[in-house]
């Protein structure tokens, strides 16, 4: 349900609609029977003339069972719904598959940094591509992420990649993804960070093998060097 | 029945209010009387609600038309809409549900339905109150300090709260602090006088399982505020600490774990939303019984499930943390303690619909409360367990899914609580009827453009829209004309809503003036607060009340009448 | 004039002794997650058993024996009430504050020694959780010093007696969690 | 029942000051295990007999030590709870960064010594 919103552009983003259907579907069920149940004894026990209460303790067996064997079902509802959370959740939070690629993001008042490997797919390397704002990504890699924050929480959303994970200061937090879909998607700051919360966007650029390297290329110091002269080069 | 209690002619009655004539300051402001305190809160908590719905009414007009000047307000500035979220937020909960629900109601009813004719710490109530109202004063007067209003979230999370150079209020911060941590003094101190009272001074006769169901849920409410709220004490102190003496708590440059903080906040976070729950399902069930004029379906079980989400709600917190950088193996026992605490609430809910079978169920305007609550809080309640589940929540933390069911939750608690308790007891308080066409107007008023406000942020929410966010338009996948459209929506439905509540507060003035006088019984309730003259006078009973049997022997086979108080000997 | 409700006890136990069983659970609650904090901070690091090393061990054994001879005299003071005798009650209450007005003194030097060789609040983190520790539980002295000398007024005039009980378990609860302060900030090196 | 009690304040009062000296004492064997037990083991037997011979906790209604009890219980629920991301400083794909354990250099070095000199 979600996809027909937000496309779904990871490897594991199936899993979140997956779950979220479910949910919607068994939660849903419950609900319109409670509330069908509940809109037809309003009516059929509108007050009549003539017509007193029953005088029902809850104790009955025969009528009792109307209230434990739903909760016994609403107890088996949420078995199916837990074992789906905890293998989606291991799945994307806990279990770490070997990565092609590394990016570091860096949180900070109000704005991402970003460092690619660069060429070498190696990062903490010499060509590390530093960017503000702008996430280049190779489709169909695994990619880990380190996640950093230099002052308050902050957190790193792709609503694209139904990834979410807060950024917090004085912790380095590793997670993955494997883009699936190229395009431009946004990188939202979801935990409330001051003042610029609602400015700190970013776009995340998932590209084809070729595209990706070309855009290293137009990174490498020798091209930022000509390309702007004058200017700092964005890295260390 | 009600004309056979001695204390019953409206002489008497008077006589023993008369003989002393209590100036206006010892009435109405330094009263000890429970009932008059009670009053003090509900009215304090009206206030406040109109301070925070009028906050709601500005940043909602700001996500709807960024960057229009609000009637009334003005440029709604990114430091403005922060402080008006996360003052929204605190007010609406700490200073408006739980004084209305648990201060207001337990003031008046758990003397009143006890048989007693006080609190048992009638000063202690009275001191209470004006740490309460002086903790109101201080949490407004943080607007108008140098730098504005607190603007970190409700949950105040360092280290963006704790450090004037991030969050840019270096005294709103700690003002905001400060009236929150008064407000849970006040709490501790009323808290111990509601569950002192009913535990200890109950009629004679009142057993246990006689007492009225919301006296329980308020005292159960109680104990929960008071195991749970000391971590956060103590963490307040030392985030206030962080920010005005430089300590570093929650400093992580210096060897602190902003994480701490989150954990201090949740463990009293989570029980705090069945603090304000319970009371709000105390109420219902009161309403339903009697207007459906039926017995509860199990007393016990609703009491065993509501002791059972006590307790579990002592083991869920994490869940408000999930991405918040716990540990991933964590989750997975947060997710399954917060999906256990599921089932006693689904069962609750089950045992207040069961109730209405075989009824005769009358729909007045409480009644429509009472049962506009069932309806509601179970969307609220079906939502939640989408952000329980771990695997769900990686997508719909802090997004609107999320602020959509904490509404359809808080909503019902706080607003339809509210309105079905105030109309129910309205005439034991103020010993008129209020107007029950205008109710109705004022019911439906309410009701419906409140889903037309929450249910389009459902969709928002899925479509990854984040929270706090005071302009979506820097966003290029949430500025979208039909997510914009949907705001429109959300934000006319409010101005509706909020319009309509002008007709409650007509028929409730009008109606303390000139309605219909009650009677003491005008429900045909059971329940002891109705053998009272309306309203109560000083001391309620001229002589207390015997109990025996419990509050709920409606529609008993073999009577004449279909109702059959708790102090009638048979 | 006490209303009616307050006489009742329904629950088996006097209001008020009903009521501060109440008020040592919330306490209960403030100091454990007060010191929940810092033990696992504490056992997460290594260093702080050296800033523990700097503080005065003498002078905490001392406080801790002057609370625990006020706890006595509290509990005698209790004794003398039931036994109706107020005069006494409220002698033995003086003698519990001024178990509690040495501990604040002794602390009041403690503390201008340690702020004086430079430990301050702000120091480390050690620093911020002794001062907060040991400052909240000196202010719940300080309170419980205050409360007892109205509760020793009205019991040296036979009235009131039942709250020479309740003040003295507020007092003794001040005193338990001092019993867990000075292991968890003295002895711990 | 209280004529025995009250006979035993003193008693109880002289051996909680013995306890404390031990609890003093036992740490300057510098072994830890008996550091741990003097200082926090005799601290919860000190707790034991406050609670139980000062506080008559004994004597009221049964809810109430339960209630105490509980109240401790939900604090050791929050510490665990809570350890896995405060106490330890690594976890699951997340570690804490070596600010964790900054420690300022010793006050003493400064303000000790300009103290002494």
């Amino acid at each position: 349900m979600i996809e027909s919103i937000v496309p779904a552009a990871s490897s594991y983003a199936w899993e979140i609609d997956y779950i979220f259907t479910m949910i919607f579907v068994l939660t849903g069920f419950w609900f319109l029977l409670c509330e069908v149940v509940f809109f037809w004894l309003i009516f059929k026990f509108k007050a009549k003339d003539g017509q007193p209460a029953e005088y029902i303790t809850g104790s009955e067996p025969h009528l009792k069972r109307w209230i434990t064997i739903p909760h016994v079902l609403v107890l088996v509802c949420d078995l199916f719904i837990l074992t789906a959370a905890v293998k989606v959740w291991y799945d994307i939070k806990q279990y770490l598959p070997e990565p092609e690629k590394t990016v570091r993001v860096i949180g900070q008042q109000w704005a991402w940094t970003f460092v690619h490997p660069g060429p070498d797919g190696v990062l903490d390397s010499s060509d590390d591509i530093r960017t503000v704002n702008e996430l280049h990504l190779e489709n169909e890699t695994v990619y880990h992420y380190q996640l950093e924050s230099v002052d308050v929480l902050h957190d790193f959303s792709v609503p694209v990649f139904r990834l979410k994970q807060d950024a917090i200061p004085g912790r380095v937090i590793t997670g993955w993804f494997e883009p699936t879909l190229e395009g431009e998607f946004d990188v939202q700051c979801a935990e409330m960070c001051g003042i610029g919360h609602g400015l700190m966007g970013a776009r995340v650029f998932v590209e084809s093998a070729e595209k990706h390297a070309a855009w290293m290329a137009t990174q490498s110091p020798v091209a930022l060097a000509a390309n702007f002269p004058a200017q700092r080069i964005g890295k260390e | 029945m009600a004309e056979s209690i001695p204390s019953d002619s409206p002489a008497v009655a008077d006589d023993h209010h008369g003989h002393e004539e209590p100036s206006f300051w010892s009435k109405y402001v330094f009263s000890t009387d429970h009932k008059m305190i009670a009053m003090q809160y509900m009215f304090t908590g009206m206030a406040m609600a109109v301070i925070g719905g009028f906050m709601a009414y500005a940043f909602r007009m700001q996500l709807a038309f960024p960057g229009i000047e609000v009637p009334g307000f003005g440029i709604v500035t990114p430091a403005n809409y922060n402080a008006l979220v996360t003052n929204h937020g605190a007010i609406m909960i700490f200073w408006v549900a739980m004084p209305v629900l648990i201060a207001a109601f337990g003031n008046y009813l758990i003397p009143l339905m006890c048989g007693c004719d006080d609190m048992v710490f009638p000063k202690l109530n009275r001191l209470s109150y004006q740490i309460f109202l002086l903790s109101a004063v201080v949490l407004l007067s943080s607007f108008f300090v140098e730098g504005g209003g607190f603007g970190g979230a409700w949950t105040a999370y360092p280290p963006l709260s704790a450090k004037a150079e991030y969050s840019l209020t270096p005294l709103g911060s700690s003002i905001w602090l400060g009236a929150v941590a008064l407000e849970f003094v006040a709490f501790l101190l009323g808290g111990i006088n509601f569950i002192t009272t009913a535990m200890n001074s109950r009629a004679p006769g009142m057993k246990l399982y006689d007492i009225p169901i919301v006296i329980w849920m308020i005292v159960i409410a109680s104990i929960l505020f008071l195991v749970s709220v000391g971590p956060l004490i103590a963490g307040a102190i030392m985030l206030l600490f962080d920010q005005q003496l430089g300590t570093a708590f929650f400093d992580p440059a210096r060897g602190g774990d902003p994480v701490l903080w989150q954990h201090l906040f949740w463990f009293f976070g989570h029980p705090e939303v069945y603090v304000v729950l319970l009371p709000a399902l105390g109420i219902t069930a009161e309403i339903i019984t009697v207007f459906a004029r039926k017995k509860l379906f199990g007393y016990k079980t609703v009491l065993h499930t509501t002791i059972a989400t006590g307790v579990l709600s002592f083991t869920v917190w994490a869940h408000h943390q999930f991405i918040s950088g716990v540990d991933p193996r964590m989750a997975h026992v947060f997710t399954l303690t917060t999906l256990l605490i599921s089932v006693p609430i689904a069962e609750m809910m089950f045992v207040y619909i069961a109730t209405l079978y075989g009824g005769s169920i009358r729909l007045t305007t409480p009644m429509l409360w009472g049962l506009s609550f069932i309806a509601e809080f179970l969307i609220g309640g079906v939502t939640g367990i989408f952000l329980g589940a771990s695997g769900a929540d990686i997508y719909f933390h802090d997004t609107y899914f999320v602020l959509a069911h904490f509404h359809y939750t808080f909503f019902p608690i706080a607003i339809i609580g509210t309105f079905a308790g105030l109309t129910f007891w309205f005439p034991k308080m103020f010993g008129r009827m209020m107007n029950d066409r205008l109710g109705k107007i004022h019911f439906w008023g309410t009701i419906i453009p409140f889903n037309f406000i929450f249910i389009p942020l459902f969709v928002l929410g899925m479509g990854g829209q984040h929270r706090r966010i005071f302009d979506y338009s820097y966003f290029p996948e949430l500025s979208m004309p039909w997510m914009q459209d949907i705001r429109v929506l959300a934000t006319s439905s409010l101005l509706i809503m909020l319009g309509f509540q002008v007709v409650f507060f007509y028929n409730f003035i009008v109606s303390l003036r000139s309605g219909e006088k009650a009677s003491k019984n005008p429900w045909k309730s059971n329940t002891l607060e109705w053998t009272a003259d309306s309203p109560p006078p000083h001391g309620n009973w001229k002589e207390l009340p015997t109990v025996y049997r419990g509050p709920y022997e409606y529609s008993v086979p073999g009577r004449d009448e279909d109702y059959w108080p708790q102090d009638q000997p048979n | 004039m006490k209303p009616i409700a307050t006489t009742r006890s329904t629950s088996g136990m006097p209001t008020g002794l009903l009521a501060i069983w109440w008020v040592v659970g919330s306490e209960i609650v403030i100091f454990g997650g007060l010191l929940g904090s810092y033990i696992m901070y504490r056992l997460s690091h290594d260093a702080w058993a050296n800033q523990a090393a700097n503080t005065n061990t003498a002078l905490g054994t001392l406080n801790t024996f002057v609370l625990l001879t006020s706890s006595l005299f509290a509990v005698l003071a209790h004794r003398a009430a039931e036994s109706g005798d107020g005069k006494k009650a409220a002698r033995l209450l003086y003698y519990t504050i001024g178990g509690a007005v040495t501990f604040v003194c002794v602390k009041a030097f403690e503390w201008s020694t340690e702020i004086a060789h430079g430990y301050t609040i702000t120091s480390n983190t050690f620093w911020s959780f002794y001062y907060t520790a040991a400052g909240i539980h000196a202010l719940h002295v300080i309170a419980g010093a205050i409360i007892m000398a109205i509760v020793a007024r009205d019991a040296a005039k036979n009235m009131e007696l039942q709250r020479v009980e309740l003040i003295g378990i507020y007092w003794h609860f001040v005193d338990i969690v001092w019993i867990f302060l000075f292991p968890l900030l003295y002895i711990a090196k | 029942m209280s004529e025995e009690s009250h006979t035993n304040y003193v008693k109880i009062w002289a051996l909680l000051v013995v306890l404390l000296a031990v609890s003093v004492l036992g740490p300057m064997l510098e072994i830890q295990i008996i550091t741990l037990l003097t200082a926090f083991g005799i601290a919860f037997v000190k707790a034991y007999l406050v609670a139980k011979y000062f506080m008559h906790i004994n004597m009221t209604p049964r809810f109430v030590p339960y209630l105490m009890v509980t109240c401790l219980v939900f604090m050791l629920l929050f510490v665990v709870g809570t350890a896995p991301d405060v106490y330890k400083s690594e976890g699951t794909n997340w570690k804490k960064t070596a600010e964790w354990q900054y420690m300022p250099p010793s006050p003493a070095d400064h303000g000790g010594a300009a103290e002494h000199h």
